[in-house]
């Protein structure tokens, strides 16, 4: 069991983050917050993303002076490299959104700045 | 910020800058790319940011300026995809012409920085955009955080 | 002409992506010149669409891969799966892609007087050529990764086109709600990807259908899945973004958004059916979309029956006419695995679900615009403070009875032909479901009877009275439109021939969309 | 109180995602059919040494324009957010 455990680390920690990341979500009312624990997703994302390609003693598939020829896998490498820019751009507008939202009605609580109801 | 800051920042810049562009450039033979370079550079900009506040950034750096250089990045990397289109749109073309096109020998290698094809190209023009994008991201937000109510489109 | 059908699936995503990288430079010379190259490129693009249709149902499904030696090259020599990003055009796609061609082209020639008084009208026709990429992206793609990236595409676009208008102190609120939403549901998307690329290494949809085992990860990246699809399409219970984010969009761009939210309908379609269509029992997951869209059906138009908020109440309906379509095709979902009833009803459901994507689109599209034209007389979108609008808005009250009478399906419009198919297959399902969703019809009835009274009946108001008609760019944009529920209510009968069958049994024949890809393969 | 049930009922979903994750292939083993194809023949199909590059900008060099779109996508939505809000005197010739 132990052993089974360290072969899948980084998959709970993949899970974990996921908790932690879906209670910060449902729990903050600071927009703020909220948009941290969806960077925090998003960081889980590609944690599990990155985890797949991995494969035992390879080092990163390139052929440049490459000492070995056990080379990791380069496809999930490239979706990860695009999920950050993506997460990156997402939060970007997310917090410029939350700028906006704070500018019209001076408070970033979810509950406070909400004019919309029903 | 401090003057020590500045100072260092001063020095740092060249070589942050340097080494950003460097890894864009060599981005099909060693790790890295238009993307990682793109945000080297990027992070220099912020700390230029950090350093010198967003108005005295803003003074040398406008808004409209990225977005020209953000808009001809992603017209060149769209332009290099079509450049197959007489084959497939994003068939690498150039591989096996004298421009780029050498073909690294099977298995590991000293690198060759004449090879990849449209590949280099690419991260150049994802480069460029990435400088531009991320920096206006960073410069817009800066500067909003930092009092200004508004900005130029 | 051949090059060009052959090229057509990547021209119609590339080309928008060409002129919304323009933009920024072209508008900073010329409006005019901007606002041309934006129609011009879209009545090309609307032109591709029906070339690329007539090929498909002429010749079958159409296969582009990016990057290969030959666009018809899916798997590379002496190997056997995909490798390249593959685009893969069968009816179903090209069913959704002829429906965003259209509403975005009336959207775009309305927006064009719409948005005259705003700022920053450069950034609104790049992210509104952005929004059209991601659509076209999302339903042309054979591709689940890349269906990711388009669905971010659309995403981002349509939120940061929902807060627009930043004047306004709800437009952020609105434009919040939908990115942080959408991003959770990406995120989802990504983590579904993910469970199935760890198992079978592959990201290619046909090539995942072809060796998918039904493991219990596979279960749980299929729940994802719809849980990610249904938040986006805006269904009961995640539907709290859609009246905030329709209501505060400009009108246009709402337009645009149901078209999106359609997009995202496709893809829960396209995984049910075409990535576990093969599974030996759909009845759990077919029973699953029926309630969310029975759910969708009743708490949608419930919800919509107090509201005084115009779009607010368009955006309830946008909510319960969902349901019809999931209905529709769940049922056909759920008897997949049982041919006698697929063929004596099933396939009929599917075909009144699919048409019911088509014409709520069309419907829903020109009932926002309308509400767009009454806003931009009045500034306001409160019904109470409207009144005896049908004195001054000839055209716009022309419109809104088309829209509404079509949408609470009333004969001889569109919304009654997609309508009575789903209640008379749904019937041989289950009575129940379709006597609920004939229930739901009436009292869509009543609330646009509402809508209507309220805002167009009634003596002239003194406060209106100076309102003129809208201008002439928003009524084209609506004539397109209401042009085309008139063409669709006119002969019903050719378009489902045409168009709608070939879509839907696209869908069922899960081995066709497989073959295509996987059939150059030598065992 | 609220906050304690979702805490509560998130650890009881943190634990069967990790039952779930545990039946993931172990990890440092993938099935690799598709990437030991692009790491054998990336440098004679694209010529590139780093096959990751090969597969960002060759293999799925799509993705790539999308990721490049969204970034644009989000650079002009941020840049929208904070424009001026009504047009200058001067502008419009």
């Amino acid at each position: 069991m132990i052993e089974g455990m360290t072969t899948y680390v980084p998959y709970l920690a993949v899970a974990l983050l996921v908790g932690i990341a879906f209670y910060i979500i449902m729990v903050q009312k600071n927009l703020i917050k909220l948009v941290m624990g969806i960077s925090v997703l998003a960081s889980a994302a590609n944690l599990f993303l990155i985890t797949l390609g991995y494969r035992a003693e390879g080092v990163a598939p390139i052929y440049t002076n490459a000492p070995i020829d056990t080379f990791v896998l380069p496809v999930p490498q490239a979706l990860t490299l695009t999920s950050i820019v993506i997460a990156v751009a997402t939060l970007a507008l997310m917090l410029s959104m939350v700028i906006r939202v704070y500018r019209h009605t001076g408070s970033i609580d979810s509950e406070q700045s909400r004019i919309m109801k029903g | 910020m401090s003057k020590i800051v500045r100072t260092v920042a001063n020095f740092l810049i060249l070589f942050i800058f340097t080494y950003g562009l460097y890894v864009i450039m060599h981005g099909h033979v060693t790790p890295g790319g238009g993307f990682q370079g793109g945000a080297v550079f990027a992070s220099g900009i912020a700390l230029l940011i950090v350093a010198f506040g967003a108005k005295s950034v803003h003074r040398k750096l406008k808004e409209h300026q990225l977005s020209v250089l953000e808009s001809s990045g992603a017209l060149l990397f769209i332009a290099l995809a079509f450049a197959g289109i007489t084959t497939v749109f994003f068939y690498n073309a150039l591989v096996g012409s004298s421009f780029f096109g050498n073909i690294p020998p099977v298995g590991a290698n000293p690198g060759d920085i004449w090879t990849g094809g449209l590949i280099p190209l690419m991260n150049v023009a994802v480069g460029m955009k990435v400088i531009a994008g991320l920096g206006s991201i960073l410069l817009v937000m800066s500067l909003i955080t930092s009092g200004a109510t508004e900005v130029e489109e | 002409m051949s090059n060009l059908i052959l090229h057509s699936p990547i021209l119609i995503i590339a080309i928008p992506l060409l002129v919304a990288f323009l933009i920024p430079l072209v508008g900073r010379a010329s409006e005019k010149a901007r606002d041309t190259l934006v129609i011009a490129a879209l009545v090309f693009v609307e032109f591709l669409v029906i070339l690329l249709a007539r090929d498909v149902f002429v010749n079958g499904i159409h296969v582009y891969t990016l990057g290969a030696v030959n666009a018809t090259l899916a798997v590379p020599e002496q190997f056997i799966v995909p490798v390249r990003i593959i685009l893969e055009v069968d009816s179903m796609s090209i069913f959704m892609g002829l429906i965003t061609a259209t509403i975005s082209l009336a959207a775009v020639i309305y927006s064009i007087a719409f948005m005259k008084k705003e700022t920053g009208r450069n950034n609104f026709y790049t992210l509104l050529m952005l929004l059209v990429v991601g659509m076209f992206g999302m339903e042309f793609t054979g591709d689940m990764f890349n269906l990711f990236v388009f669905l971010e595409v659309a995403s981002i676009a349509g939120a940061s086109l929902a807060a627009f208008r930043i004047r306004f102190t709800d437009s952020a609120e609105g434009g919040l709600k939908y990115v942080v939403l959408s991003t959770i549901a990406g995120l989802i998307v990504l983590f579904a990807i993910g469970l199935l690329y760890a198992q079978y290494n592959a990201l290619n949809m046909a090539a995942i259908a072809n060796v998918i085992q039904y493991t219990a990860l596979d279960k749980i990246a299929l729940i994802l899945l719809i849980g990610a699809f249904v938040l986006k399409l805006g269904g009961v219970p995640l539907h709290m973004w859609t009246p905030d984010t329709y209501a505060v969009a400009p009108a246009g761009i709402t337009a645009m958004l149901v078209a999106a939210s359609q997009a995202s309908m496709y893809a829960l379609f396209r995984t049910c059916f075409t990535i576990y269509g093969g599974a030996l029992n759909m009845m759990t997951v077919g029973w699953i979309i029926i309630i969310l869209g029975i759910l969708s059906m009743f708490i949608g138009v419930t919800m919509a029956l107090p509201q005084t908020d115009v779009k607010r109440l368009m955006a309830y309906h946008a909510i319960s006419q969902s349901g019809y379509m999931l209905l529709g095709v769940g049922v056909g979902l759920a008897v997949l695995g049982n041919p006698e009833a697929l063929n004596t009803y099933g396939i009929t459901a599917m075909i009144g679900g699919i048409f019911h994507i088509m014409n709520h689109a069309l419907y829903k599209g020109l009932l926002f615009l309308t509400a767009g034209a009454m806003f931009y007389v009045t500034g306001t979108r409160d019904l109470n403070k409207m009144g005896g609008l049908a004195h001054k808005m000839k055209f716009t009250t022309v419109f809104f009875i088309i829209g509404a009478l079509s949408i609470a399906g009333i004969p001889p419009f569109n919304g009654f032909a997609s309508k009575i198919l789903i209640y008379e297959s749904v019937y041989q399902f289950s009575p129940i479901l379709s006597i609920i969703a004939m229930v739901v019809s009436i009292l869509t009835l009543a609330s646009f009877a509402k809508a209507y009274n309220s805002a167009f009946m009634g003596p002239e108001l003194p406060q209106y009275k100076n309102v003129r008609e809208v201008p002439k760019a928003m009524i084209a944009g609506m004539a397109v439109l209401a042009t085309v529920i008139v063409f669709f209510s006119l002969c019903p009968g050719l378009i489902i021939d045409w168009l709608v069958e070939p879509a839907a049994n696209a869908l069922v024949n899960q081995g066709s969309y497989i073959n295509a890809i996987m059939g150059a393969v030598v065992p | 109180m609220r906050r304690i049930t979702i805490a509560v009922s998130l650890l009881i979903f943190v634990g069967l995602l990790m039952a779930v994750v545990m039946t993931v292939h172990p990890f440092g083993y993938p099935p690799s059919q598709m990437d030991d194809y692009i790491i054998e023949n990336a440098q004679t199909e694209t010529g590139a040494n780093n096959v990751v590059s090969a597969v960002v900008f060759d293999y799925r060099g799509f993705d790539t324009l999308g990721e490049a779109t969204i970034l644009f996508t989000a650079v002009t939505g941020v840049v929208t957010m904070f424009r001026r809000k009504k047009e200058e005197a001067k502008s419009d010739v």
